[in-house]
């Protein structure tokens, strides 16, 4: 198979991954919420104007039918049928285009607005605490992993899996406590507004250190293993015995090799980094996706859960690709197969 | 350079892992020097403590192994305490190490080039100069296409290749002193040939010392001068490789050799010793002489009481020392024993027991072949078992002597052809429970054959429940305990994990799994292969008796021409799927030879010049229907007809060969033989006579 | 007093005589169209009191306040129907007219009222000084435009509820229901700055009603909509509008008498978790709540540079079965469940005492209309004994939802059911997202419903326990609460509505569907350096009275 | 039979224990397991978590949801309340020993409902070709849900409860105890005591059952440790967030929750819980990396 080939099988693979998921989540939520029109309409709504939204709708056809007329709208293939029955009213809302989920019924208005804003922010936390997971984790790991038994092994490891214990709660609200409270050196909420004095990155330092604190424990872990094992292969052995510095050994014959494994691994973290992390939007109030998925499942925002769910899916699905591919990449038996 | 002539010196040394009470010597009072030029091997069995003393020479000590004392030198320069850096220069320079494992001692990351030119780097130093030592030595270790090698990643270069990556790599440097830790366990036989003949060549052309580790004496003969013969951590002989080979002065020496299979003179067969007491879990910590409690001429009073000291036999051979009270000083030139062979023609036999007719297994699959075409795993495989008798199947790793075995078992089914058993067809899927307890099979690793989570007694009652009738806990626990005894294990290893047990141990337990039933027919895949050859030995000695007793039929599948000349009544060698050469064992390996069979006895009997393969092709996909499956790696390829015409069968005494040369054109095996491969001495000559 | 509305007089000859309360008296007078300032005027020359008269903080010229409160996505002012986005509409848009912290209703964007003594005719003089921020000047006929936009039921708006009784029709054409005003002269323009209202029947909550969240005044050019740069008549101008993130105001350039001494004031939306919002004060980034949390109250007392508000409302909680399914179609289990209740202990837990009693009839000593009665007291002996007369001798065995929304709401029903416990009244929680629940609140058999605040109680019986309405979650129906309440809402004169009442109350404790132990307060900390405060009980923030002193 | 006839030793023992839990016995009375202090350390917060959770009714005088309205205005710790009481009252001490009982049944129990239907689909689909490609793709599938939003997304679709706790971690876990088992069914499977268990013509059953599975135990039991420490995270995590458990009854992640808006004058209200979970945590973990590397060593 050549690379084009087994790329597009891969991502084939990972469409109808996608395709398999949000026909899951299309079930279990439009089938978990009493009545989608009543969603709509609101709790005071009559049931016939409800009856009435319900046919205008198509709600009571076959689930198939109702779910792939749902994917022709997310794809922009189809008018949304909530926005040409007129519900929304003014102002007015286009019914088709690409990445239509609909409208929020929390928000009041299309869920792509909500959610891109949302993502947005939600990106930016999440690569500084991606960078600080993966550097802090590689680095652990890799001492670790290089001088496995040893003092620092054994202290470290207790260190990151200690660390990794720590549920993101307790230590934001530890962290809180001493940095907010205490020593008033952190702002205590992350809304990402700087007119008070504290500079984003101020603002990003304590949400980030609590992803970090939870999440580099893990990395390391994974680093960790693979470099022992590779430390313990035979080529490793024949290196060193070839007369070359162990810094050598580490660097140039060990790493390579090491990270393999742990790149899938630290890779994945994005995915958990994009929609794993409401807990600590949560406690810092950053206006991110985790954030708006938990009040949109909360108040029972269909479309808007929906979207978040797919939107992680997909994350999580891209993440899984780059991580083959980048597996292939760096894997230069796989590279000559492919 | 260093004038000093002796690149190694290894005093009294002593290493131990772990730490006080629980501390095992692993290496004990060891003293051996090698000078510059010169080739020592080491022998003995696994866990004698050979690679131990490897790893401090390198001064690289792992797993919790400290030197207790004694002194490691090499080139005159003490390496244990010696600072990392006048390590890693010692490392880079001096010493050189061939690892048990040469494939994988290779980074899988690193293109060739990079990791040669790291080596050379630390040895070398001008740019010029070291891209052309690196050619150079590429070439010296018979690699042609060094730039493609050089730009290639381990992965894309056949074991045989890596394997001469790996030396060179060692060669690099003009080291003093070379260690070969098992450099060929891992390759197959005619490979295997091959490097041994490089490592030899290389010998002979440098004035590099070579300590060569192995527990195969005649490859190590084959290269050395020297052999030490160690025992658990101790060196019980050292010599000249004459002595060694022909008139060892140890019991344990001897009862090596005598457990080396070796193919016999027609007429007969090796009679292999073996040296294993398998009944017990650890040994006792023995007072005297380690080596008392295997051996037949200890005695009470000294053996086992007083610890023997290594000395010089006699004062004329000054460099033959020994460590024994009694050593075999008489009968010097005892004869290894050997058995009379007295084969019955097939034709002579009752009604087989099982009948295989044109087997083929086709793997219809694109990851193997690459070009969308079936490979014949099988091809057209027939033949006859008889009960009591041993068919062996001799072939190289990919042959497709595993299909076979799998096929025969029913683990997988026939593209085509069937099996008939006692007489009825077997169906190709879902055999009768009659048939299962009928047939059973003993797997090539110790390893993998027992389930590693369940006690050995667990394993054999539930072999026992579903192969017989017995039901009763009692009655099947009574079965167990004797078939324990009848493999000669202590019924009390069945309340153990197979973690526990020795591979030999784990072999017996495998054995005594596949005669829970009464198996009519046993099929041994490589069954003895993992082992030492002491142990291989032993259990060869308990299939050949637990046969003689039951009248099984053993379908022996091995790669090894020695062991199964030694063991076989009727052997088949396969090429690719198909039999290019079968018969009674003496008619197929004294008769007219099939060059295959040629080729494959000619490494198995370590010829001064090793039939090389004619094309390096190794890839080339055999087309089925369309001429000889080996012609393309022949050396006596007669032409274009050999490609295109399939070879007729030819019939010479008991023996059947597809081959287009004519018979009496074919190879043969001197009449008288000799037992042994030759040492290194230059007097021993080939008797294959090649055409 | 001759211009003030006939019945003025008798309400100040009952508060003379002690039949009708201050805030009773002072509520129907500004009412009726006296100002404020005379009323209290009145009500002290009856009953002299020392009115400690707050001093007018004197601010500093600008500086910035922000506060803490949840910021929705407001679009349609005409649709609001929270405190929280009427707050974020109120600093630029408003209202007619304005009920204060006290209840009393004020003129706003009118100068006054009057009424005609069949309480039919309404004429609402406007000032002539209120200009929009586009500098238009704000007319009668804004008005009429928005009043009658919000009486179109094509716009969504809960206006229409208030009004429907004495403006519109309501009439069926075809399959839908259409809503009309009863009369095309019942919002008629008299002159650029006096709007009448000819009303179908008689209503006195006119002036009320024209505070309504759903009923800003509106530039007619906006179509009713809302957003950053949107033109009011407010103080202030939307310069930023982040749903669920923020709404910032600054003040505008060109005022009319209404000045603001804020430069910025904004809202910011922390999310739900209570301790955000204090560490945002912790760390300033915030300047006060718009509304604290029991919880959060206690912590923020710690903390130096705040200043505490709180007010009483008629916010509460009320835990009501079904009166139509077993076990609450039986007056006695009712009863039972209020006198298993130590309503003090509840208030203690659920709002840390940061609250009134309640009383188990939905009456609240800020109502007006509120007649004292003897405490109810906690009776476990008679409790059990009305249990066991009702057929439950070995107790009962519930199962009480809950919206999880409100954490005192969750506090209330686990302090309930532990004191109910001990009458053998045993009860699981189930515990919803407010999403789920309030799908469900009115019909689960037996829940937990936060009503909030309403100046007045009848209002707020009619609303939820009268037979039939669509509100009355507890499908409550008694013949006798309805004609009593029937007769309270056509009773003007106070101390004769006040006995109703009396009666309504005691029915309501004796065989009403509810328990009710709290009265809510509301309450929040500010930093100690805003002025011009104050806690309005229905929980509305005027951005332009603050300041910083 | 034999040519040997003569019994050796030991007497034939009857009655043996059955092999899975035999096994995680010697496991357990490995010595070097027993040796390994990093195991004693980790076993410290667990067994005593596990003997509050027994214990729970004989370790504190109170109830855990009896409101002592006299320690609303003073919820610090005393010699009354040792760990202090919460914003209702209740003392804390009391909540945590009666929750330690509800996060040591519903974590063990949502993974062992993982591991049931984890290990039968993971065997299968490793086992059977034909069905494999329906339960793997079903398994990428759930997998590429991240966890805490299936959690949130289910949670809040069925309702917290415990059950629905059970049943919202037994659908993101298993999948991937699935995956596990099923790489190790892979790896085991061409073994040759398998090949030998089929030549004697066991059943596929009883092969993956018994001779598959229980090599397997050490692994899925550090998997397991690893999993009941994230286990209890997240089920806190969905506490934090007001999925968890329906109040009154006590459950460390909602404590946390309540007692969160308190942090700056009653830390120990929301502190004492966090402790709780991550000690348990770390517990587990630590036992998780003694049974791992006592595993790599053996």
């Amino acid at each position: 198979m050549n690379p084009t080939v087994r790329l597009a099988t891969r991502v084939g693979s990972a469409l109808a991954t996608m395709l398999v998921a949000s026909f899951l989540v299309f079930v279990l939520l439009e089938y978990s919420s009493t009545n989608v029109s009543a969603k709509i309409l609101g709790p005071y709504s009559s049931e016939s104007s409800r009856q009435m939204l319900s046919e205008k709708l198509g709600l009571n056809d076959p689930l198939l039918v109702r779910y792939l007329r749902w994917i022709g709208v997310v794809v922009g293939l189809r008018e949304d049928p909530v926005v040409t029955s007129g519900l929304i009213g003014s102002p007015v809302v286009d019914a088709r285009y690409f990445g239509n989920f609909g409208y929020s019924q929390l928000y009041k208005k299309p869920v792509v607005e909500v959610v891109l804003p949302a993502l947005e922010n939600t990106a930016l936390l999440a690569t500084v605490a991606f960078f600080g997971i993966a550097l802090l984790g590689m680095l652990i790991g890799i001492v670790c992993g290089a001088y496995e038994g040893s003092a620092i092994d054994r202290s470290l490891s207790l260190v990151a899996s200690v660390a990794a214990s720590v549920p993101e709660y307790a230590s934001a609200v530890i962290l809180m406590f001493v940095f907010v409270v205490t020593y008033q050196v952190l702002p205590g909420a992350s809304n990402l507004d700087t007119t008070s004095g504290w500079s984003v990155s101020s603002q990003l330092i304590l949400p980030a250190a609590v992803l970090i604190i939870y999440d580099f424990g893990y990395v390391a872990r994974t680093v960790r293993t693979s470099m022992t094992n590779v430390m313990r292969s035979p080529y490793i052995k024949a290196a060193i015995l070839k007369g070359l510095s162990f810094r050598r050994v580490v660097f140039v014959h060990a790493l390579k090799n090491a990270m393999v494994t742990p790149f899938t691994v630290i890779l994945l973290q994005i995915g958990w980094l994009v929609s794993g992390v409401v807990v600590t939007e949560v406690v810092f109030g950053y206006p991110g996706f985790g954030r708006v998925l938990l009040e949109a499942s909360l108040s029972g925002d269909i479309a808007l859960v929906e979207a978040c769910t797919l939107i992680s899916l997909v994350v999580v699905i891209l993440t899984q690709v780059a991580s083959d591919v980048g597996y292939m990449v760096l894997n230069p038996e796989m590279r000559a197969r492919a | 350079m260093d004038i000093v002539s002796s690149v190694l010196e290894v005093e009294a040394l002593t290493i131990a892992y772990g730490k006080g009470r629980r501390a095992i010597e692993a290496v004990s009072e060891v003293s051996l020097s090698i000078e510059s030029g010169e080739a020592l091997g080491l022998v003995g069995e696994s866990g004698c403590g050979k690679s131990t003393l490897a790893m401090s020479v390198m001064s690289h000590l792992t797993g919790g192994a400290r030197i207790l004392s004694g002194s490691v030198q090499v080139c005159g320069i003490p390496v244990n305490g010696l600072r990392s850096s006048a390590l890693r220069d010692l490392r880079a320079r001096k010493l050189a190490m061939i690892h048990q494992d040469p494939m994988a001692s290779l980074n899988p990351r690193l293109r060739i080039g990079r990791q040669l030119r790291e080596v050379a780097t630390l040895a070398v130093l001008s740019r010029e100069e070291r891209e052309a030592r690196i050619e150079h030595t590429l070439r010296s270790v018979r690699l042609a296409d060094t730039h493609r090698v050089l730009s290639s990643y381990p992965f894309e270069l056949s074991g045989g290749q890596k394997q001469r990556i790996v030396i060179a790599m060692a060669l690099l440097a003009r080291p003093a002193l070379m260690l070969l830790d098992e450099p060929t366990t891992a390759l197959d036989v005619s490979v295997q040939a091959e490097i041994v003949d490089l490592i030899a060549e290389i010998r002979s052309s440098s004035q590099m010392g070579m300590l060569f580790i192995s527990h195969d004496l005649p490859l190590v003969a084959q290269v050395c001068s020297r052999i030490g013969v160690m025992y658990k951590g101790e060196l019980v002989e050292i010599g000249p490789t004459d002595q060694i080979m022909n008139e060892p002065s140890h019991p344990y020496s001897r009862a090596l050799l005598a457990c080396t299979p070796r193919i016999a003179a027609r007429g007969q067969r090796a009679l292999l010793t073996g040296i294993d007491i398998p009944s017990k879990v650890r040994e006792p910590r023995i007072e005297g002489c380690r080596f008392a409690d295997r051996c037949s001429n200890a005695r009470a009073d000294s053996c086992l009481e007083e610890h023997p000291q290594l000395r010089a036999l006699n004062n004329l051979q000054p460099d033959d020392r020994v460590r024994c009270h009694f050593p075999i000083t008489e009968q010097a030139d005892v004869p290894l024993q050997d058995a009379v062979r007295n084969d019955t023609a097939p034709a002579a036999l009752p009604a087989p027991l099982l009948e295989a007719d044109h087997l083929t297994r086709l793997f219809p699959h694109r990851a193997v072949s690459g070009n969308g075409q079936a490979v014949r795993a099988n091809d057209d495989i027939s033949f006859h078992m008889y009960r009591g008798r041993t068919l062996a199947v001799i072939g190289e790793s990919g042959s497709g002597k595993s299909t076979l075995a799998r096929l025969v078992i029913g683990l997988d089914q026939p593209s085509d052809g069937y099996i008939r058993f006692e007489g009825s067809k077997l169906p190709p899927s879902g055999r009768s429970d009659k048939v299962a307890s009928a047939m059973q099979m003993v797997f090539q690793n110790p390893g993998g054959t027992l389930n590693p989570a369940r006690t050995v007694g667990t394993g054999l009652r539930r072999a026992i429940r579903k192969l017989t009738n017995l039901k009763a806990a009692s009655a099947v626990d009574q079965r167990a305990r004797d078939l324990m005894l009848a493999v000669q294990l202590d019924p009390a290893l069945m309340d153990r994990y197979p973690a526990e047990l020795s591979g030999g141990q784990k072999q017996r337990v495998a054995i005594a799994r596949a005669f829970a039933g009464s198996p009519a027919l046993v099929i041994a895949d490589e069954a003895v292969s993992a082992l030492d050859v002491s142990v291989q030995a032993s259990i060869l000695q308990l299939l050949k008796h637990l046969q003689a007793q039951r009248g099984t039929a053993i379908l022996f599948i091995s790669h090894d021409l020695a062991v199964v000349h030694a063991f076989a009544d009727d052997v088949m060698i396969v090429y690719r799927g198909k039999v290019v050469h079968s018969g009674l064992v003496d008619d197929v390996y004294h008769g007219p030879l099939h060059p295959y069979t040629e080729r494959l006895l000619n490494a198995a009997l370590r010829s001064e010049r090793p039939i090389l393969e004619t094309t390096s092709d190794e890839n080339t996909p055999v087309t089925a229907g369309h001429g000889c499956v080996y012609a393309q790696k022949c050396h006596r390829r007669l032409g274009d007809i050999c490609l295109t015409v399939e070879p007729p069968e030819r019939r010479a005494a008991e023996a059947t060969l597809r081959c287009h040369i004519l018979l009496e054109q074919l190879g043969r095996l001197s009449p008288r033989q000799r037992v042994m491969p030759q040492a290194c001495n230059p007097g021993g000559t080939s008797q294959l006579a090649a055409q | 007093m001759s211009d003030h509305h006939p019945y003025v007089s008798k309400a100040a000859s009952l508060l003379s005589e002690g039949r009708a309360t201050r805030r009773e008296f002072l509520r129907t007078v500004t009412l009726l169209g006296t100002a404020a300032a005379t009323a209290y005027a009145m009500a002290d020359k009856i009953i002299p009191q020392a009115r400690a008269q707050e001093a007018q903080p004197t601010f500093k010229p600008g500086g910035e306040v922000k506060l803490g409160m949840r910021v929705d996505d407001v679009t349609k002012p005409f649709q609001v129907d929270s405190a929280q986005k009427s707050n974020i509409i109120r600093q630029t848009l408003d209202n007619l007219t304005r009920t204060g912290a006290d209840n009393i209703t004020r003129p706003n964007l009118v100068s006054k009222w009057d009424v005609s003594e069949d309480l039919k005719t309404w004429t609402l003089k406007l000032r002539n000084d209120v200009t929009f921020r586009s500098g238009r000047r704000f007319t009668a006929d804004d008005v009429v435009w928005n009043l009658k936009f919000a009486l179109d039921d094509a716009n969504g708006s809960s206006s229409i509820g208030l009004f429907k009784s004495y403006m519109l029709n309501e009439e069926k054409a075809g399959d839908k229901k259409k809503v009309t005003l009863w009369d095309a002269n019942a919002i008629e323009k008299v002159d650029d700055f006096t709007v009448r209202l000819n009303l179908k029947a008689p209503q006195l909550a006119v002036p009320e009603h024209l505070f309504h969240t759903a009923l800003p005044m509106m530039d007619p050019e906006s179509n009713g909509n809302f957003g950053v740069g949107a033109n009011g008549t407010g103080a202030f101008e939307v310069v930023e509008f982040q749903p669920r993130n923020r709404i910032v105001y600054k003040a505008r350039t060109n005022h009319w008498d209404r000045k603001p001494a804020l430069e910025t004031f904004a809202f910011y939306d922390l999310g739900d978790n209570a301790s955000t919002a204090i560490a945002a004060l912790a760390s300033k980034q915030i300047d006060g709540l718009y509304e604290a949390d029991a919880s959060q109250v206690d912590v923020l007392s710690k903390f130096p540079g705040l200043k505490y508000y709180e007010i009483a409302t008629s916010t509460t909680g009320v835990i009501r079965g079904k009166c139509n399914i077993k076990p609450f179609d039986d007056p006695r289990v009712r009863k039972a469940l209020r006198l298993a209740t130590d309503a003090d202990a509840i208030l203690q837990l659920s709002l840390r005492g940061r609250g009134k009693v309640g009383e188990h009839h939905h009456v609240a000593p800020v109502n007006p209309e509120y007649a004292p009665l003897p405490p109810m007291k906690r009776d476990l002996a008679e409790a059990k004994r009305l249990l066991a007369a009702a057929g439950y001798s070995s107790g009962l065995d519930l199962e009480l939802s809950v919206p999880a929304d409100y954490e005192y709401l969750v506090n209330m029903a686990q302090g309930v059911t532990s004191q109910w416990a001990e009458a053998n009244i045993r009860v699981k929680l189930k515990v919803l997202p407010g999403a789920q629940y309030w799908e469900v609140w009115d019909k689960v058999p037996f829940g937990v419903t936060r009503w909030s605040h309403r100046p007045l109680a009848i209002m707020q019986l009619a609303l939820a326990y009268r037979t039939g309405t669509p509100w009355n979650e507890s499908s409550y129906s008694n013949p006798e609460l309805d004609e009593l309440l029937s007769k309270a809402e056509a009773t003007v004169d106070i101390e004769q509505r006040r006995l109703i009442m009396k009666d309504i109350e005691l029915l309501m404790q004796d065989d009403g569907p509810i328990v009710q132990p709290i009265w809510k307060s509301n309450y929040t900390y500010l930093r100690s350096d805003i002025g011009g405060f104050q806690m309005h009980p229905s929980g509305y923030i005027f951005g332009e009275e603050l300041g910083l002193v | 039979m034999s040519d040997q006839t003569q019994p050796l030793l030991a007497p034939i023992r009857h009655g043996r224990p059955p092999v899975v839990i035999e096994r995680i016995w010697r496991a357990v009375s490995n010595s070097l397991l027993l040796r390994s202090p990093l195991f004693y350390v980790g076993c410290v917060p667990v067994v005593l978590w596990c003997l509050v959770a027994i214990f729970a009714p004989l370790l504190t005088g109170y109830d855990p949801n009896a409101q002592d309205i006299a320690a609303l205005s003073q919820p610090e710790p005393s010699a009354l309340h040792l760990l202090g009481t919460d914003q209702l009252g209740r003392d804390v001490w009391a909540r945590i020993a009666f929750g330690a009982r509800s996060v040591l049944t519903i974590a063990p129990l949502s993974l062992l409902s993982s591991y049931a239907f984890g290990i039968v689909l993971g065997l299968a689909s490793g086992y059977s070709r034909l069905i494999d490609p329906i339960v793997t793709k079903l398994c990428d599938v759930m997998l590429a849900f991240p966890v805490i939003v299936l959690y949130v997304v289910l949670i809040t679709a069925i309702g917290p409860s415990s059950s629905n706790i059970i049943v919202a971690v037994t659908v993101s876990t298993a999948p991937a105890v699935a995956r596990i088992v099923r790489g190790m069914v892979l790896d085991l499977k061409d073994r040759e005591f398998v090949d030998a268990a089929r030549i004697r013509n066991e059943s596929g059953l009883y092969i993956m059952f018994f001779e598959l599975l229980p090599n397997m135990v050490v692994p899925l039991l550090v998997d397991f440790c690893l999993r009941m420490g994230y286990t209890i995270i997240k089920i806190g995590s969905l506490g934090f967030l007001g999925l968890g458990l329906p109040p009154p009854d006590p459950d460390w992640g909602g404590m946390v929750k309540e007692g969160v808006a308190f942090m700056l004058v009653w830390p120990h209200i929301s502190l004492v819980p966090c402790l709780a979970i991550a000690s348990l945590v770390i517990g587990f973990n630590l036992v998780a990396d003694a049974v791992a590397s006592v595993a790599r060593r053996a």
